[in-house]
């Protein structure tokens, strides 16, 4: 309708991502929820729309189209690069819309060819920036450094930024290798860490598989010190539980704080409420995916906030404009430190490390939070 | 050296699992000329049964893989039933064709019982080392080698000194023919697929405990039609040096090109081999005359 | 003397519409050749299809009648059971398995076996009967010529030590030296083991000898029996099967 | 009469000059469809343009061939990536990147064609699954030329001088090589290079031996259908705007062996149809059995629509189990039905 | 015309054919006889390049085709049929005929996409010719459009036949034409086969167990017996030669050879 804010959410519900996905839609439906049940943005209802992708391309695009049949879009949200790809080039020049998504690749954080996408985190690529800067930090020189990662795209993604990283830190990568996102045997891997005995592993563009077992078996060929470091999808809690046996100092990355229950500040209340409300006995640790989804409905709130606060209309450009715009932003404790939008993306990032706190496994904090450069 | 001896020894040990589930497919192939491309769901689904039998049901690990493979067949069977039994004399594409319709079933059917999270299984495989003289090979792939070419071995011995095998191939080349002999078709096409679900069950069951749970555990199969062709569609014992050849061949791969050159090599060698052996390795050269 | 095999009234349809048989009734007395005679698509073939149990494996279906072998009703049965019951079909066209040697092929057949006698001396029981199949043993069927494809085909049912055989066009291709060899060990294998046989052929004038009685098939139907050589004297019969005027062709 | 579209029956005479006002009429709706129907239409008749020619391609290959390939997206990628660079480096127009897309196509079909021409079967399938993985392999790791994952992004093409940058626009240069391919496909079978074709696939040694020579007629279909391939794949490039690896994946090679087969392998009306069904299938599933639009409670979506791949499998199954000539066979009686009817009247 | 020198041919251990020679003369039939496996078909093969022979050469019309392929040699004007019956399924009677005059055209992908006028013209040529002299002459006309898997044996062997005169070959060879018809479809057939060599001056060979055709319309007989050739000459004195009938035909051959000793 006229009056609403039509939000688009293509999320895989069924496909090969939906464990990330699911939680995207629950995310985006539960803040839409909350958001109109408080009045809206500026008195504005959103009205959303989720589609499913089921993670192919074409589909995605298609569930767009539709999308844009129905009516006026005034945000989109992606869950995949290719997607965010397919629909830029006519959406930079007809539609203009502004555009969110759940893909962290470091080729979207790009003015000149995606001017409506902004990424609600750091790039993978910055990721592994902060991680080699944390292994320059805490090891320097004497650091070696192996990196481990999928042959899916998003496994590929920012490997070289990590390579280069590493040699501007002067930190020695001896071994980089490839495999695919399952296995039927990792021993070869294992091997291969054990013969370049790296001090490090970068681990990367996996859910939970292969890496759980290459790190079991480094760790039967007596390699005790070597620390594995994951990127931000690793982080997942539920899942690091049931790996306990290899839990303890897993070093990892967050782009959002993952507990609502110890995080300050008003939206995490909020977080943690919805969660309460479904289940009593709610640990505090939020699905990545619904506060991939949350931010994202933040950061379009903010947007389409600050806009409308400026008596503009809100079209594509002036959305982008205004997120392009945002500095020293509270988001209520989703960001350890505020935002300010940079490179088109929130750039933040904080390196934490598993490990018990009062007798309950935790991310723990080894780093503040980093603006990326 | 010793790197590549145990690159060598880790690859072939991997390409024991390799041999395991192209048999179940070697096997389907030998009695109906069905090429089974629902392999990796079905293993998938096998490994997904254990984890409800052993976890959800706390069976246990002995219990569960019983029940597992229990359940491997029934589906097995389910879908020899009916789909592939009335598809018996049609084009082999028509044919491929429906088992990737029931793959695409069966990846529904899991997605909706079991969800898309991956899961751990209890550990079948005990994890300490084994030694070959200074050769280190990590306990899981050792001990999952060993059953596989258990396994494979005993069926080659099976359908060599039975007349199982002759049944089996008898059935393949001309259902009618077959029957006509006393060969109880359905009976003998059944029971390929029964010891394609155990096979796959098994090795699914095994690969789940590598990696953890995944409704992607089944993807491998597609590496495993590599090692069906190279060891040439329905030579049994060359399914089991095709495995191990690709094992090796991926291991060595990685330690010499660049483990993302794994992904093509060993289609790279099939094509080669074709070239010279259009029917594989070890596989029958087809019989033709006009 | 009791009927080794009595049909009555049997109809046949394929693919639901295409009427085969329209009510055929015949014996085959215990211990006897009876021959089946009859023009292209006249419906021989699918006798025997319907007796063997082949017909729903193409699509076709006995809609009345009976067949019954030594008194029960086969109708219901699955096709290798009625093998094992003792029927053996040996099929128009050879149908051998082009891929497995010869031993393969006859090693296939031991599933139908009745008898316990051993593998071996059932083989070497066809190899006597065929010597060249016994040079070929190790060669894939499909090498062989047709001649010698047709003899595995009947070699098979050898192996299986049936009461009854049903032959479709046994000399199809091959030489008349070896017609008459086959003949002769059809012959034989009557006399000597008991087997009755119910033989379909287009080379009547053998039929006819070998045979003692005999039924002519016209589009489904019996439009003529008799004993052997009572047939031979039959005016078309002369005319159609065993056929005099060549003159007029040359 | 699953072949009627390969030979002239004399049934089908009779009823040849109403074939062709039918044929007429529905060109001419087809020619003002932009102008009547949603957009979201225009779309989908757009894909589903792309995708009759790239059917067409696999048709001629597989279905009267025998030539069974699981590579065939790779080579829509194979044209999509040469348009790409094409117009990316060179800045050639559309009318010649589309055939030189498909001339490289071919070009690359018939490399992996020549390995494979003494390869039969099953064999030939995992032959065309190595050039799937292989390919793909390319497209990704060929950062130089492929830009890796992230791929390559082109230009709106241009017709006389008009940027075709919306969809309806694209739709009639989709629409004309669409109708052109088809035309193309149809006159080849029922020719002697068709006939050709067919016996190759029904018996490759008896052909030869009657004088077709199999090899040459062997690269001949790959090459065509890889042809057909690779401009469809340009049409792609130019339909998305971008060109990536995952466009190309084994996936979208089963895509059009199914729609091959659903439609009625061996029938040029059954690549249309097949490749319609194949198109709308995905979709009206979602629209008609699920609504996920309207299915928010997402835990209910997390189950329910897993659902549609099963019921994708259960249709592809039972198309193959009772309907095995395909929906151009499902046509073939409707018509008849018809023209009885017509013809008692 | 065709002349088949010296042909040794063997498969592994297996000798099917050892210094075999047939010369077919001009516009004549030519019968090869002999017992099973014998090595007709295998003969056959050879001829039309389907097997290498070892050794020997096979010359036609003066030239040596020995090494050219299969369907060089149908190029040549050599057509045949085949023992087993090797229709194509998937196209219908008047489609399998077309294909047998494959050699006969020249359209190639793009003239035949294009639908060019020489295309036209070539296709709109065959239909007729077909219609008037292939067509009636085999009394196919009634199943021209049924699929040939539809025919029963019988019309699938005319089919066969039809296809192989459609090129009008200079040399037909023809492998068991009649195997599984009854004495009145014999008859057709041979007359048929006196027609086609008459009528287009094509020269055969004719691979048949079925002695009274063999004795009514050859001209020569060659008799195989494993591999070798053991006797050649007219039917008369093949018939009496005491070797092909040790080796072939038999004694006392009322049964089988001979249709006027039934009586
Ligand atoms: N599988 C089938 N489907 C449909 N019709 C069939 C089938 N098999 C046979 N027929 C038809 O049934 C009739 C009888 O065929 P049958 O094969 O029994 O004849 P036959 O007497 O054995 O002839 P021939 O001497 O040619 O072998 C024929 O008209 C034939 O076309
Ligand atoms: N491709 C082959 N491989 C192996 N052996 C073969 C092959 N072709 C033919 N033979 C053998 O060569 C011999 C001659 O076969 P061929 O088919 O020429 O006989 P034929 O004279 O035509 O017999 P028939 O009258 O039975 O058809 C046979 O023993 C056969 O087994
Ligand atoms: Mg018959
Ligand atoms: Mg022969």
């Amino acid at each position: 309708a006229e009056d609403t804010i039509n939000w688009s959410v293509h999320v895989d519900l069924t496909g090969p991502a939906s464990y990330g996905g699911i939680p995207q839609g629950d995310g985006f439906k539960s803040y839409v929820e909350w958001k109109n049940s408080n009045g809206g943005i500026r008195g504005r209802q959103i009205d959303l729309q989720i589609h499913d992708t089921t993670f192919k391309p074409d589909v995605a695009v298609a569930t767009y189209k539709k999308a844009l049949a129905g009516g006026r879009v005034d945000y989109v949200f992606g869950d995949s690069t290719t997607m965010i790809q397919a629909i830029s080039p006519e959406n930079n020049a007809t539609q203009k819309i502004l555009t969110g998504g759940g893909s962290f690749a470091s080729e979207l954080a790009d003015k000149e060819n995606y001017p409506f996408y902004f990424v609600a985190g750091a790039t993978y690529g910055n990721q592994l920036e902060l991680l080699v800067d944390y292994v320059a930090q805490s090891a320097g020189k004497d650091a070696k450094l192996a990196i481990m990662h999928s042959s899916i795209s998003l496994g590929r993604d920012g490997i070289e930024q990590a390579k280069a990283r590493a040699e501007k830190h002067g930190i020695e990568v001896v071994l980089v290798q490839q495999t695919k996102f399952v296995e039927t045997d990792v021993s070869a891997f294992a091997l291969a860490i054990r013969q370049a005995q790296p001090t490090h592993v970068l681990v990367h563009g996996y859910s939970f598989a292969v890496w759980p077992e290459v790190i079991r078996l480094v760790r039967d060929y007596g390699m005790d010190d070597t620390e594995f470091m994951g990127s931000m999808w690793q982080n997942e809690y539920e899942k690091v539980l049931e790996l306990t046996d290899i839990a303890e100092g897993l070093v990892g990355i967050n782009v959002f704080n993952v507990n609502s229950k110890t995080s300050d500040g008003e939206m995490m209340k909020v977080i943690t409420d919805i969660h309460e409300a479904r289940d009593p006995n709610f640990s505090g640790f939020v699905r990545l995916g619904f506060l991939d989804a949350w931010m994202n409905a933040m950061m379009a709130t903010k947007a389409f906030e600050m806009v409308i606060d400026e008596g503009k209309e809100t079209t594509g450009v002036n959305l982008a404009a205004a997120m392009a715009s945002i500095k020293d932003w509270d988001t209520g404790g989703m960001v350890g430190a505020p935002v300010t939008m940079t490179g088109q993306q929130v750039g933040l990032g904080q390196v934490i490390r598993w490990g018990k706190v009062d007798g309950n496994w935790a991310p723990v904090p080894v780093t503040d939070w980093m603006k990326v450069n | 050296m010793a790197y590549f001896l145990e690159y060598s020894a880790v690859g072939i040990a991997a390409g024991g699992v390799y041999a395991l589930i192209a048999l179940g497919i070697v096997v389907i192939f030998k009695s109906s000329q069905t090429f089974n491309f629902a392999a990796g769901e079905m293993m998938t689904m096998s490994a997904y049964m254990f984890y409800t039998a052993a976890v959800t049901f706390s069976f246990g690990i002995y219990l569960g893989l019983i029940a597992a493979l229990v359940g491997s067949v029934l589906v097995a069977l389910v879908i020899e039933r009916f789909a592939l039994r009335p598809m018996a004399g049609r084009p082999y594409i028509a044919i491929v064709m429906v088992t990737f319709g029931i793959g695409s079933i069966m990846r529904g059917i899991m997605a909706m019982i079991w969800g898309a999270n991956e899961l751990q299984i209890p550990a079948i495989l005990a994890r300490d080392p084994v030694w070959i003289g200074e050769l280190f090979i990590p306990g899981k792939t050792a001990r999952a080698f060993a059953i596989a070419v258990i396994i494979v071995l005993s069926l080659i011995t099976f359908l060599r000194y039975s007349r199982a095998g002759v049944a089996l191939r008898a059935a393949a080349a001309d259902q009618i023919t077959a029957y006509s002999m006393g060969i109880d078709v359905r009976k003998i096409v059944a029971f390929a697929w029964g010891i394609a679900a155990i096979t796959g069950g098994i090795s699914g069951i095994l690969m789940a405990n590598v990696n953890s749970l995944t409704p992607h555990l089944g993807v491998v199969a597609l590496n495993v039609l590599s090692v069906v062709i190279l060891g040439g569609m329905n030579s049994i014992g060359g399914v089991l040096v095709a495995g191990l050849i690709i094992g090796w061949l991926e291991a060595v791969t990685g330690l010499f090109l660049g483990t993302e050159f794994r992904e093509i090599t060993p289609y790279i060698l099939v094509l080669l081999v074709l070239l010279f052996r259009p029917t594989g390795l070890f596989g029958g050269k087809e019989v033709e005359r006009i | 003397m009791a009927a080794a095999l009595e049909i009555q009234n049997l109809e046949v349809v394929y693919q639901g519409v295409i009427q085969a048989l329209a009510g055929i009734s015949l014996q085959v007395p215990e211990g006897s050749i009876v021959a089946l005679l009859g023009a292209n698509g006249a419906g021989k073939t699918t006798t025997l299809k319907a007796i063997s149990g082949f017909l729903p494996l193409e699509n076709g279906r006995v809609t009345s009648g009976s067949i019954r072998i030594g008194g029960d009703n086969i109708a219901k049965l699955a096709p290798h059971t009625i093998v094992r019951r003792g029927t053996f079909h040996v099929r128009e066209g050879r149908h051998v398995f082009t891929d497995m040697t010869v031993e393969e092929n006859l090693v296939a057949s031991t599933f139908a076996q009745r008898s316990p006698r051993s593998r071996k001396e059932a083989f070497d029981e066809v190899y006597t009967f065929f010597p060249i199949l016994s040079q070929r043993r190790h060669q894939p069927a499909g090498f062989l010529s047709g001649g010698e494809q047709q003899m595995l085909a009947i070699g098979r049912a050898l192996v299986a030590d049936p009461k009854i055989i049903l032959l479709d066009e046994p000399s199809l291709g091959l030489a008349p030296l070896i017609v008459k060899d086959i003949f002769e060990i059809i012959a034989r294998i009557n006399r000597e083991k008991k087997v009755s046989m119910l033989l379909v052929e287009q080379n009547a004038s053998i039929a006819l000898k070998y045979a003692s009685y005999g039924y002519v098939l016209e589009t489904g139907r019996v439009a003529l029996e008799g004993t052997t050589s009572d047939l031979g004297k039959n005016d078309d019969i002369q005319k159609l099967y065993l056929g005099v005027d060549t003159d007029e062709i040359a | 009469m699953a072949h009627s579209t390969a030979t002239t029956a004399p049934a089908s005479r009779p009823s040849a000059s109403r074939g062709l006002y039918w044929n007429a009429t529905f060109l001419a709706l087809l020619l003002v469809l932009p102008f009547i129907a949603p957009r979201y239409w225009i779309y989908f008749a757009c894909i589903f343009g792309i995708n009759v020619i790239a059917t067409h391609g696999l048709n001629i290959m597989m279905g009267y061939t025998g030539l069974l390939s699981l590579g065939h997206a790779a080579f829509l990628g194979v044209g999509a990536y040469t348009t790409a660079l094409l117009q990316i480096h060179l800045g050639l127009p559309v009318y010649i990147t589309l055939p030189l897309a498909g001339l490289a196509a071919a070009v690359i079909g018939i490399g992996f064609g020549l390995p494979s021409l003494r390869i039969r079967g099953l064999y030939l399938v995992i032959a065309t699954l190595a050039a799937q993985f292989i390919l793909q392999f390319v497209f990704i790791h060929w950062e130089s030329v492929t830009n890796g994952d992230v791929g390559l992004t082109v230009t709106p093409p241009e017709v006389f001088g008009i940027a075709l940058n919306t969809e309806e626009r694209m739709f009639y240069l989709i629409l004309f090589v669409a109708v052109l391919s088809t035309l193309f496909a149809v006159n080849v079978i029922k020719s002697r290079v068709g006939r050709a074709f067919i016996a190759i696939r029904e018996r490759d040694l008896t052909a030869e031996v009657l004088g077709v020579e199999i090899v040459w007629y062997k690269l001949v279909s790959f090459a065509l259908g890889s042809f057909y391939a690779g401009v469809a794949g340009g049409l792609l490039v130019y339909f998305n705007h971008t060109v990536n690896p995952e466009q190309f994946g084994l996936m979208q090679s089963v895509f059009f062996l199914s729609a091959v087969i659903i439609g009625g392998m061996g029938s040029t009306l059954g690549a249309i149809l097949g490749a319609l069904f194949m198109t709308l299938m995905p979709e009206a599933l979602s629209q008609s059995v699920l609504g996920v639009g309207d299915l928010l409670a997402i835990d209910t979506a997390s189950f329910l629509v897993p659902l549609r791949e099963t019921i994708f499998g259960f249709l592809m199954v039972a198309f193959l189990i009772f309907e095995p000539r395909g929906i151009a066979h499902i046509w073939a009686r409707i018509r008849q039905k018809y023209l009885q009817r017509n013809a008692a009247q | 015309m065709l002349h088949v020198d010296d042909i040794q041919l063997s498969f592994g251990g297996v000798n099917a054919l050892s210094g075999v020679s047939v010369h077919a003369e001009a516009q004549e039939i030519t019968a090869v006889i002999g017992p099973n496996g014998a090595g007709k078909t295998s003969l056959f093969n050879v001829i039309s390049g389907f097997y290498k022979p070892q050794k020997g050469k096979v010359v036609l019309d003066g030239q040596d085709i020995s090494g050219l392929k299969p369907a060089a040699r149908a190029y040549c004007g050599m057509s045949r049929t085949f023992q087993n019956i090797a229709l194509f399924h998937g196209m219908n009677v008047l489609d399998n005929v077309k294909l047998g005059a494959h050699t006969k055209l020249k359209s190639g992908v793009l003239s035949a996409g294009f639908r060019l006028p020489m295309t036209r013209r070539e296709e709109r040529d065959l239909g007729h010719e077909i219609e008037k002299d292939i067509i009636g002459l085999l009394e196919l006309d009634h199943v021209a459009h049924t699929p040939v898997e539809d025919l029963s044996y019988g019309l699938q062997k005319r089919v066969e036949l039809a296809r192989a005169l459609v090129m009008k070959p200079k040399i037909l060879l023809l492998d068991e034409p009649v195997a599984g018809m009854n004495r009145e479809e014999k008859r057709e057939m041979s007359r048929f086969v006196l027609d086609v060599r008459r009528n287009w001056q094509t020269t055969v060979l004719l691979i048949e167990h079925d002695m009274s055709m063999v004795m009514e319309i050859s001209d020569k007989v060659v008799v195989l017996s494993f591999g070798k050739p053991i006797a050649s000459g007219t039917p008369e004195e093949i018939r009496t030669n005491p070797e092909v009938i040790n080796a072939y035909l038999g004694v006392g051959d009322e049964d089988t050879a001979s249709s006027e000793a039934a009586e």
